[in-house]
């Protein structure tokens, strides 16, 4: 019987090497798969490359990962937040590399990654800076950049609802980068609030297919990354 | 002497016809939603996979699993939809948002805008800023005409690294509205006790009056 | 007030333009938007490229719009049918061009097309006859074929579900090309079986998103293919 | 003397393990869903949209929306999922489909497989064969294993217009069951009654037993 659902985190993420590429959903704090990460640090793997959409808050989840120097780079669209200054502090200190990519082109990159995708043209970024060094060509009289598919060794997400096969649905902006995250890796965890039967979920309403996804740990109260970094600001 | 932020917002939101989607940058263009017309129904498009966004919530009902691009709670409209940021980013690459309103370091008369990094010592941070600037399918700006230090922002040529090349159909500033029009801004409303010379001295190219 | 709904297919079709293209949603005969073909066949426009999974069954929908002359080159995977001989026929005869793309790389190209990729490599077809005069690329030691994105000048497709703003919902099966159909096309006119009010469809299950949708128009009861081929085959 | 069409399905599913994601394509491969061992749960792929796809319903419960990708009328287990065209391809193109099982006209040793035209004047019709040949992780290939003129199907080269190139992991055929190596094609079983020296001489390369 397929069952991918388990309630310890830290075996989980076991298989998580040195070195690794390794996604992390999350918008701002939503889709922060936070105990996972908070897991991964527990299981100890270092020199990782981490692909998110920012650059944690406060000292908690990818915040905290960062400050225990376990990644080598961050490939990401926004490293800047009202409460990030871990990041901050080790890329002025030259001990963090940066690969700043447009919102669009990261998101595009990863799905790419996911469906087979090697590398596509984006008008995205065409005459910037941040298109420095890559092939541009002309499609329909516009410059195009040419961008390259990311492909991430593990993904940690989070997802509202699972079943045992790993189907997952999400809550509302927490979804952003959950699904094309799951496509991408080679072995994707997702953490969710409950689980289901089989079944349970309506099949037209799954966002995430099982296929998608590897392993599912429960975490029914995820913490509050809002009322942890204000807590520590008070 | 000039127009407030409530007003420039007012002026832009006026612009927005029925029926039209809309993506609003961080900062002053979220202004605008305050001010579209009651009688028109417009819906509002945050990157981070929303379609259909409401105004802010009461603190009692803040989720911050309903958030906008800036991270802040808002609330979903009757009709509004969620979806994955490939599928966000498609809606404003593919051109289909008709509008998107960001804010500016600078702007050019050829079109050009610089909005995502000034250039310093400090973190970059690029965001959707050049998603939306090359896929919206018309891009403004509300920004104050001059710097806080009183320099021109509407310039011959930027200077700080573009957002994106060509792309700005229309300026909302405190002074006048105006329309980049490749070798100059076209004026096509003036503030009330704003002059014509004032204006011109502080653009940092020609302003063209007809 | 936004209300893309309508109960008139044949004005919901009107603006189509000879020697646009037209793009048309189904899989088999699950989500062809068989009234609204039938609409596009009244309303008289020729010289179309049309693209569809398939080339039509028995003499009705899309195998109709190919049988009056309409359609100038068919962009398809599978143009062979049990129930098939319009397509066949004029084909053997010479008087209708076929583009044949593998399923995957039609759907991608579709999809490219309304997410704003010009072209995308994929490894699909490299080193087939289907590949002939393309690019390739090597990327991880693997040849790659340059693709290019579809655009349609209409896209007519089939749903279950909509509101007025043109939120859309499928069923089952029947989903398989709408949604990647209704972003790639500059007008996108969908019939559907019913409509709700605004709201009614829980935000967490659309599968087209209004800002994809033109035009919608309400057919309650759409005829069944394979009923009508059944009939005229007895 | 050889291994009837149920035998051979019977012999490819038993080599599917636990928790696959499976796409069968059309004609011989489908007949291998009737013989997935009971104790295992597999989870089959359809092209079209559908994962957790179920056996035929009875006459009465076929729905036209909910077919295969021969068109024929199927049942969703607890658990599928229906998505639409480019994510069912994500899933094919990118890897994800742990093993796809094809017909063939013709397959190589090298593991080219020919099984989308025979080149003649026909309408040619590729469906998703050329994506699944790229994609799956393991492309196995159920067939006679010759013509019906008495052909060698299994050949140095592929004569047809390839779906694609080394990309067919094993071969089940009414004889034997193969693996292309390259240069020949190495027997992993051979069917009760049948005499490699006949095998050898109804294969169109050379078959290694060890």
């Amino acid at each position: 019987m397929i069952n991918k659902l388990t309630e310890d985190a830290l075996s989980a993420v076991s298989a998580v090497q040195d070195g690794d590429t390794v996604l992390i959903g999350g918008f701002g704090e939503a889709g922060n798969p936070t105990e996972l990460v908070h897991a991964l640090i527990e299981q100890g793997a270092r020199d990782l490359v981490v692909v998110n959409n920012n650059a944690g808050n406060g000292e908690i989840g990818l915040a905290r990962l960062i400050l225990k120097g376990r990644v080598r780079k961050l490939i990401c669209s926004f490293p800047r937040s009202a409460h990030g200054h871990v990041f901050d502090d080790l890329y002025r200190a030259g001990r963090i590399q940066l690969e700043l990519v447009p919102q669009g082109t990261l998101a595009e990159r990863l799905r790419a990654g996911g469906a087979g995708i090697p590398a596509f043209f984006t008008p995205t970024a065409a005459g910037t800076d941040l298109a420095n060094g890559k092939e541009v060509r002309e499609f329909d009289g516009r410059d195009h950049v040419l961008e390259h598919a990311i492909r991430g060794d593990v993904a940690l997400i989070k997802a509202e609802v699972a079943d045992r096969w790993g189907n997952l649905i999400y809550r509302k902006a927490a979804r952003n980068f959950g699904p094309v995250m799951a496509m991408a890796a080679k072995t994707t965890i997702a953490q969710v609030r409950r689980s289901v039967d089989l079944g349970a979920i309506n099949p037209e309403q799954i966002v995430t297919p099982s296929i998608f996804v590897n392993r599912v740990v429960l975490v029914p109260t995820p913490v509050s990354e809002r009322d942890h970094v204000l807590d520590k600001a008070a | 002497m000039s127009w407030t932020a409530d007003e420039i917002a007012a002026i832009a939101a006026s612009d927005i016809p029925e029926g039209a989607f809309v993506n609003l940058g961080i900062g002053q263009p979220e202004r605008v939603a305050n001010f579209i017309p009651t009688d028109r129904e417009v819906v509002l498009h945050s990157e981070n996979g929303i379609l259909g966004m409401g105004p802010q919530p009461s603190a009692a009902d803040e989720d911050m699993e309903l958030i906008n691009a800036g991270k802040k709670p808002v609330t979903l409209l009757p009709g509004g939809a969620f979806f994955h940021h490939a599928d966000s980013f498609s809606m404003i690459r593919g051109g289909h948002v008709d509008i998107c309103i960001l804010g500016a370091f600078e702007v050019a008369c050829n079109g050009d805008l610089a909005n995502w990094t000034t250039g310093g010592d400090g973190v970059p941070a690029v965001g959707g800023a050049m998603d939306l600037a090359a896929g919206a399918k018309s891009v403004r700006v509300i920004t104050l005409h001059t710097t806080r230090a009183g320099n021109p922002k509407l310039l011959k040529t930027v200077r700080l690294p573009a957002t994106g090349r060509n792309i700005v159909k229309r300026v909302y500033t405190d002074l006048a509205v105006l329309e980049p029009t490749g070798s100059a801004f076209r004026l096509l409303r003036l503030a009330p006790g704003v002059s014509l010379d004032h204006l011109a001295s502080f653009t940092g190219a020609d302003v063209l009056t007809a």
